[in-house]
This record gives C-alpha cells, structure tokens and sequence, in this order.
C-alpha cells in the first residue's frame, strides 16, 4: 500500500506545505537565528520534487535515499545535512522493498532520527528539530505496536510532531544558532522543529488521501 | 527593504559574475560556485579552502590568492555550502599535498565541511580541518553548539595561507591555523540590524538610543541589548569582554572590523580607542587591520579581533599576500 | 543618530588619530591636519597634493603613498580643507619640481585651493591644479558652479600619481591629469540619506521604494527622486546618462563605488550590471574597481565613473601603487 | 564713535547669534546643501571671538582684517573663503582710522560686498549670500547718503539684508551647493543668505545699545 507513489506524493505534499510556510518558517529562524530557514527547506524541497521528476526510484528506499541525497547537495545549513541524512537513514533502512508495512514505516523513522541524533548530537530538550521529530516517531511506533492503521498512527505522531514543536517555547536552545542567544532563545519555537512538525504533517495528510 | 540587487532569489549568483568580472586573476566556477585562484594548484603545495554563508564579503571569495585561500566555497546568504562545493573545491585545488578546510564553527557549516571531508577521502584527497571558535560572546560549553567564528577566520587563512605558500606540510599548516585560533578572541557589537533579501526585513529592531552587544555576523541578536555608547564605550565593553576570557599583553594583532555599512571614518575612531585602551591594559598592537573584512550585510557595527601574537604568527602575517580584499609584499 | 564616534565635535581628529594607528607609513601630521607619506618628499618628483570634506573616506587619505598622493589634506566633515592646511602640504611635499593640486570642484574646495595656490606662490612654491568635474547630473554651465568632482578623483590622482612617480615635470602630469578629467563620467544614485555627525538627522527622507537619482557625495538631494529599480535597471539609468554626456565606447576603466554603507556584495551584482550592459553599448571594461572608495558617509548607493582609456592611461593605472586603500604591483 | 571696541562687539554678537541660529542654518544647509554651514560659521566666529581676545587691534580696520584672516584659516568650505574676505576687504577699505564714519562703514562694506562677489562670482538673483549682502549695503548707503544716523542706517540695513534673504526662497540656484540641484533648489531659503542677514542684524543690535 505504501509504494513509491504515496513516498513520492508525500514529499510533493511537503513541499508544498513547507512553500505556503516558508514565511513563517524564515520569520521563527530570524528571531533565534539567522533567517533562512525557509528559503533552505523550500530551496531544497523544490529540488527533490524535480529529482523525482526526472527520475522516480521504482522502491520507497530508493526513492528516500535519493531525497536523502538531493537535500543534502542543494539545502546547506545545518537543516541541509540533517534532513537529508534522515531522509537517507530512512531509505537505507526500507532496503529494496517495493511496499512498507506500518512497522517498517515506524522503523525507518525511528532510523531516521537516529541519523539526525548521530550527526547533530542533540538530544530532546535541546531546542531542535529533534523535540518535534522524537516524540513523532515514537508516538508512531506505540501507534502501530498497539494494532491501529497507518492513518491514525500517522495522526498520533503529526500530533506528538506539532506538541514537540510548541514545547521547544519554552525551551532554551542548547544547539544550532539559537543556543548563541542564551535565555534569549526562550520563547521562542524553534524552526526546525516547526519544519519538522511540518514534514509529518505532510505525510499524514497524504496518508488520510490514499 | 531596498537593496542593490536583481531578485532576493538570485543574490549569490549575480555577485558572483560580478566578482568574477572584477579579478580577472580569480576563476569563478559559477556552476558549481567555486572561487579558485585562476593560476590552479601548485604541485606540492598545500590547498586551502575556506567557504560559508555569502553575505559576509570580501569573506572568503575575497581572500583567494597567494599566500592566502586556494579557494572559497560561497553558500546562499547565511547558509554554509553544500559538501559537493567543497569536495569539488578540494579536488581542484588538491596539488597532492592535502588539503585544509577552514571551518567556522557553525553547525552548518560544520556538518557540510565533515561530509565533504569524508567524500574527499573517498576521493584520495587528504584532508584536515581547522575550526575557527573565537567569539567570546558565546559561552563556550561541551553541551552546546560552542563559540561561533568570526574575525579570527581572516587571521587563520592569512596566516595558513603563507604557511603553505613556503611548502610546508599538512600537519604543520593545521598546527600553526590551530595555533592562530588559540590566541585569538572576538567580540562583535551592532548599531543596527542586518536585512537578509530573501527574509525581506531586518533580523531585529533596535531602538534609536540602543545597541547590541555581542553578536555574531549573521544578524542574530546579541547577547544583551544595552543603551548604545559613544566609540570609546563600545570599544571597551569589547575589550573587556575579549580580555576576561583571555589576558591580553604583549604583542598583538587587532582586526578593527567593520559590519558592513559602517563607515570607514568611524572604524577609524573605534580603532584610534582600541589602540589608546589596549596600551592602558599592558598590550601593543604590533600589526592591524581595519576596514570591512568579516561583514554581516548591511548590519551596521563593528568587531574587533585580538591575536596575541608570536614570532612566527608576526613573520607570516607580514608574508606576501595577494588577494583581491588583501594585498601586500608583492 | 546612532554613530561609532566619540562626539560629532571631534570625528576628523579622531578618525586621523586610528588612520596613523592603522597606517605606519603614513604621516599624519594632527595638528595641522594633513596626511603625508613617513618616507618623505622625493628631490626632484612633482608632489601629489588633494584634499577636501571628510566623510569621503577612504578618499583622500587613504590614497597617500606610493604611486598615488604625496598628501591629503581633511576638512571638517563635508567642508573643504582651510588654505592654510593645503598650504602646509605643498611646502612639505615639494621636491624642488612643482607640486599639483588636485581639487573637486565645489565652490569651497576650488576657493580655498585657489587662496593656497595664491600663499604657495608667494612662498616659491610652484603649483598647478587640475578640476575634476565628471558628474553628470549637474548640468554643465558657465553660469554655474559647474559639475561635481566625484569618482573621477581616484581615477586623477592615481594616473597622475603614477606618472609623477616616473619623475615627469609639473606641466606633463598636469596634462595627464586633465586628460584623464576629460575622458571621465559619473553618475551616483542613493538608496538613502547620510547623517552628517553634527547636523544629527539624515540629509533628506526617502520613502521605502523611492530613491535619488543624481546626487553627489554629500548628502545633497539628487537630481530627481523616482521609484526604486532592481540593480539592473538603476545601473542602466545610471550609463544613460553617462553616455548621453560622453559616447562610450572601446576599453573603458571602471569605478562601481559604493557610497559607504551599501555591502560589497550588492556592489558585485551592480558591476555585474555595468560589464554586461557596457558591453550591450560597445565598451568592454578592461580595468575596473569595485568598492567604496569615495564614499558618503554612511550613505547607501553607488556611483559609476567611466574613464575612456588610452594606451597611456592603461598603463599609467596598471603601474605599481601602495597606499592604505590602493595597491598593487608591489 | 565706531571705534575697535564697536567691530569687536559685533563680532561677539554675532557669534552669538549664529550660535543660537546654528540648527536652523543647518537645516537650511540640509535642504539644499551639505548640511555644515551653521556648524562651519559657528567655528569660524567662534575662533574669531578667541582670536579677539587673545590680541584686539587697535583700529576697526586692523580688527575686521584679523576677523576675515581668522574665518579664512578656520572655516573652510565655501564660506570660509568667502565671508573671511569679506571681512578683510572691509578691514582694508578702512584704513588704519581709529573711528569709523557712517559714511565709511557703508565704503567698507561695498568693498567687502565687492570682494565676495569678484571671489565667488555670483551676481544677485544666483541664490547666494550676496542676495542678502548686497541690498543691505545699498540700503546702509542711500541711508546713509539721506543723512540719517548710524543706527537709522543700520535698521535700514537689516530689513534689506533679511528681506533679501527670504527673497531667495523663490529662486533657483546657480552658484554654490545649491546649484547641483537645480529647479530643487527652489522654495528654500539660501543659508549663506540667511547667515549674511544675521551678521547684519547683529551689527543692527550693537549700534543700537552703543
Ligand atoms: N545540532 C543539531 N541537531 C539537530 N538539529 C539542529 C542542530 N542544529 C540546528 N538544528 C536545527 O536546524 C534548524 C536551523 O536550520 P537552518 O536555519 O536551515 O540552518 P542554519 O542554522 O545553518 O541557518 C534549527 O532550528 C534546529 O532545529
Ligand atoms: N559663488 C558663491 N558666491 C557667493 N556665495 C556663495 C557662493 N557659493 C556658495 N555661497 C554661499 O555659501 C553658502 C554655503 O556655505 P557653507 O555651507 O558653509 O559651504 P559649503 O557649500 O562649502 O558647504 C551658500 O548658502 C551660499 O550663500
Ligand atoms: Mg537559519
Ligand atoms: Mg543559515
Ligand atoms: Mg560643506
Ligand atoms: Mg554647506
């Protein structure tokens, strides 16, 4: 049921959600950092709905790694390595499989946040996007262990995704540029846990139309 | 928001033709947004290679040349490069000597520099990195993202830079741009803030009477924000910043930067201060630098940059450069 | 007005005082206000003398050395040097060959030179003058003040100095200087105001999508105020009237000046403009200088200034200089 | 009756009154200008009183000479040279006379009117100063040809001095800073103009309490 397709229209869904929220994601970054955070994820989202464009991977794995990839060759920043590398931790953990099971979704998240934990060694509560992507996946993965359908476990994590994200509020930064401020990075979201909030809401949205 | 420039979307690309029909003796790769000397590699030499967010200019693109970078690797305004920039970058410039990356500490910029460097050994090209982590405004902690860098990165490639011109080796052009990011500390205050094009609107508002004090140079806000002081004033909440962190005396090197749109007659000023209150806390300064080097746009404010210099950091700071931003000796 | 100075009162003495901090082969002679070389007047070389309103920097000062000015005499902010301090300069400067006087032409500037040409006279020193009058946007009038003395000013004083530098008499570097005031145009536009230290507020008021057409280096309003354009079209309205006044064609040297406060990498997109557009007229752009050089404060802009090369000119520009904001070929 | 201390007073009163008037001319200095012509005669006459009072000359004529010499060595710009001269060309029309007659008073300031317009050339109607200057004296002259005192004469003198220089507001430059802006330079008051009025209002206001 998860093919290559519904990978492929959750990042055109993506894509598009995070172009209707650049200015805001732009807006959250110049108030803990420096102002680019939008133009970066929609710079490289563009870029990976080209790449598939081009060239749709036959597999969900493939498909991510290359995702993965692009995000990785377009975006820079540290959105650019971090999303990308959990796109490919992602897709390497799908294998060659032409569908994915709820569980083998779960899994490939929770790799994907591995690889982002890995590469950016910031734990929850340091104000990233891993405060919207932890809880996401872990909320998944008690979803699918708990029997419900991938609809609404994939509601549970863009909800855990969402309440992740307002948590970083309160939050002061501990990494990224936001952690420059001090307690002055209180109070505010963060905004690669909003683009994260966003990404998993992308990918609920295009799960509740499949 | 006003500025001289074609579409917030194509910023980089369009100053890079125009930094490409300004110095003829660099070769701009626009393609792959590579500055490189046009003169190639030199056999046996070490490469330098430098890069980051654009929007700091001359930083870096203005820095290649002799004795200085081999080449920069400009990212959007304020985003580091992506790692195929500066492998490709590393490659052109790899003259079988290595190849050393000077990184700014920003996670971004880390990040990238660490996946080029791993695609680069793939590639055979040996490389090593240097960070540059002078701002004191940053508390410096294990737990967080760490100091930012800014001014010392001028001083690191500068001095680096003519280290490899003599054909030393790696390890040795690593150990004296380490050497160069250990005796120097930075402290950055801005009058105003910064206007990245695509955001469309300043990183922050700072009232008439108000400044603020510690910042970086990617218009992030400082560290307080505080009611704005004469020259003198300012220069001396830096210098007492730059100074608790590491004790001053001797012999030194001070960049007296500028923001970008703060003119030359008021670095002057701050730099006349630097000068005055560095000799009241037991210190000289031996070489300077003043204009607008390390900038953050159009952010009006200024940095100064202290290195406690050696013998050998002197002798190299005083080496030939030729470089479009920085020119001496030859 | 928020200003990296210590009082509006004291922003010339106190930027000098950091320009000879900054600038140990220069001379800065405090007192008397002049900025001369530490090396001295050379026996037997005609001696370079400029000087004018402060805010311009790093005009003129900053042009005091090898190949360019022998000194440079600062005035008070936008206001031109006193006699006395011009005066001052040539008898310091004089090697026994003459010494040329390089005026803008500004009512204060051409009064005050002309009463320090009468003093040096007087004292068996020989001077000449040469008026730099390239602005375009003030129309040409006997009736007049005349045009402005903008950009062409580097172009002047870098020629002339190469070629006074060459031990050529006081009639040929006068020549040289004319010509190259003969075969240069500029055009300046302002995105925004300068505030002059002691006036406290900015020089006019631009609305967010207005910018002033024509203006000078002193804050004055320009010619017109129209609707902002992106780099391109401002550029172009810029070498329209340029080549309106002087049909450009051939190798040109090329100035993309900022006014002081707009950042480096705007500039590039704007030279960008003018090579390609320049082209599109039938010049080609065979030397060139981007940056700010004659500047405005904290004024944000740009100007352009065409020089119809020569043979003599080109190679007059490509000959070694070294000075604080120029350098090269040794 | 004019004696040194007479010219010395008045050049005290009118560094006053340039002192107070300084933000004004400035601002007129603004609009069509550069912004420094208050803070530059402000400095010249301030030097001016300092200079008077490090050495008073005997005669009016050694004194205003001293005054144009001070103004020339310190002002710079276009008024400098302009208003020193004036001052010198009075001084030097005036003799080594210990007093001054009306009669000379008006001769010295044709000759100082005379000196800033064969200086600057700019003829009345250019927007200048000499817009101020030069009915002023013309005034002070007819006045003083009409046989009516010195103080009669002088009222006479400030009313065409202030009124030729609110004149200028209509005009379009042609000499000066001002000129640059052509047809925008009309519709404001010429500074120097307004300057020259306050010199002669302040030589007004100290024959009157002589
Ligand atoms: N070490 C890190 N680990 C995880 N996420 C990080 C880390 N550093 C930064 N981030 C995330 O990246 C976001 C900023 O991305 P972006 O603005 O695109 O890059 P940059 O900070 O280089 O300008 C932050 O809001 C934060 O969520
Ligand atoms: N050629 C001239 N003849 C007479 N007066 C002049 C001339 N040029 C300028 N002025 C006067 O000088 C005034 C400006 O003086 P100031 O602002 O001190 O000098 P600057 O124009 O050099 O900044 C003008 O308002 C005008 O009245
Ligand atoms: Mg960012
Ligand atoms: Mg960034
Ligand atoms: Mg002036
Ligand atoms: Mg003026």
């Amino acid at each position: 049921m998860l093919d290559a397709g519904f990978f492929a229209a959750w990042v055109e869904e993506a894509a598009r959600s995070v172009l209707a929220g650049k200015d805001r994601l732009t807006r959250l970054d110049t108030a803990i950092g420096d102002g680019d955070h939008g133009t970066n994820l929609d710079r490289g989202l563009t870029a990976a709905v080209q790449a598939l464009a081009d060239h749709r991977p036959a597999t969900p794995g493939a498909l991510l790694v290359l995702v993965g990839g692009t995000l990785i060759r377009r975006v820079g920043g540290a959105s650019g390595p971090l999303y990308g590398t959990a796109f490919r931790e992602a897709g390497k953990a799908l294998g060659e499989e032409p569908e994915v099971s709820p569980g083998a979704l779960a899994g490939a998240l929770e790799a994907a946040v591995d690889g982002v934990r890995s590469l950016g060694s910031a734990a929850e509560g340091d104000k990233t996007m891993v405060d919207a992507l932890a809880p996401a996946v872990r909320a998944l993965a008690q979803a699918v262990r708990e029997g419900r359908d991938v609809r609404e476990a994939l509601d549970a994590a863009a909800a855990a995704a969402r309440g992740g994200a307002e948590a970083t509020v309160p939050m002061q930064a501990r990494k990224g540029r936001a952690s420059y401020l001090g307690p002055r990075s209180v109070g505010h979201e963060d905004p690669g846990a909003a683009s994260a909030a966003l990404l998993v809401e992308a990918l609920r949205t295009v799960a509740a139309r499949w | 928001m006003k500025k001289l420039i074609n579409d917030p979307g194509t910023v980089v690309p369009d100053a890079l033709r125009g930094l490409a029909a300004a110095h003829p003796r660099l070769r701009v790769d626009l393609e792959n947004r590579i500055v490189l000397r046009a003169s190639g590699p030199r056999p046996g030499k070490v490469g330098l290679v430098s890069g980051g967010g654009s929007g700091h200019e001359p930083l870096h693109g203005g820095f290649v040349g002799y004795g200085m970078l081999d080449a920069a690797c400009p990212g959007e305004v304020f985003t580091s490069p992506v790692p195929d920039q500066v492998v490709q970058a590393s490659t052109a410039v790899d003259g079988g000597a290595g190849v050393l990356h000077v990184v700014k500490n920003y996670t971004g910029d880390v990040l990238n520099f660490r996946m080029a460097a791993e695609l680069c050994a793939e590639e055979g090209v040996e490389v090593a990195s240097v960070l540059v982590d002078d701002d004191v405004a940053v508390r410096d902690s294990l737990h967080t993202a760490g100091r930012r860098g800014t001014g010392a990165t001028l001083f690191v490639e500068k001095v680096a830079g003519a280290l490899a011109e003599t054909g030393a080796p790696l390890a040795e052009v690593t150990r004296v741009a380490r050497e160069v990011v250990g005796r120097s500390r930075s402290f950055g205050v801005a009058l105003s803030a910064c206007t990245v094009p695509a955001a469309g609107g300043p990183s922050f508002d700072l009232g008439e009477t108000e400044a603020e004090f510690g910042v970086g140079i990617h218009g992030e806000p400082g560290r307080s924000r505080e009611a704005v002081r004469d020259a003198r004033g300012l220069v001396s909440v830096a210098l007492d910043a730059i100074c608790a962190d590491m004790p001053v005396s001797g012999d030194v090197l001070v960049l007296l930067n500028g923001m970008g749109a703060t003119p030359l007659i008021e670095l002057h000023i701050a730099f006349a201060e630097v000068v005055d209150q560095l000799a009241g806390r037991g210190a000289r300064v031996a070489r300077s630098l003043v204009g607008n080097y390390v900038t953050s746009l159009d952010m009006q404010g200024f940095s100064v940059t202290i290195c406690r210099l050696t013998e050998e950091l002197t002798r190299l700071w005083d080496a030939p450069v030729e470089t479009p931003a920085l020119r001496w000796g030859r």
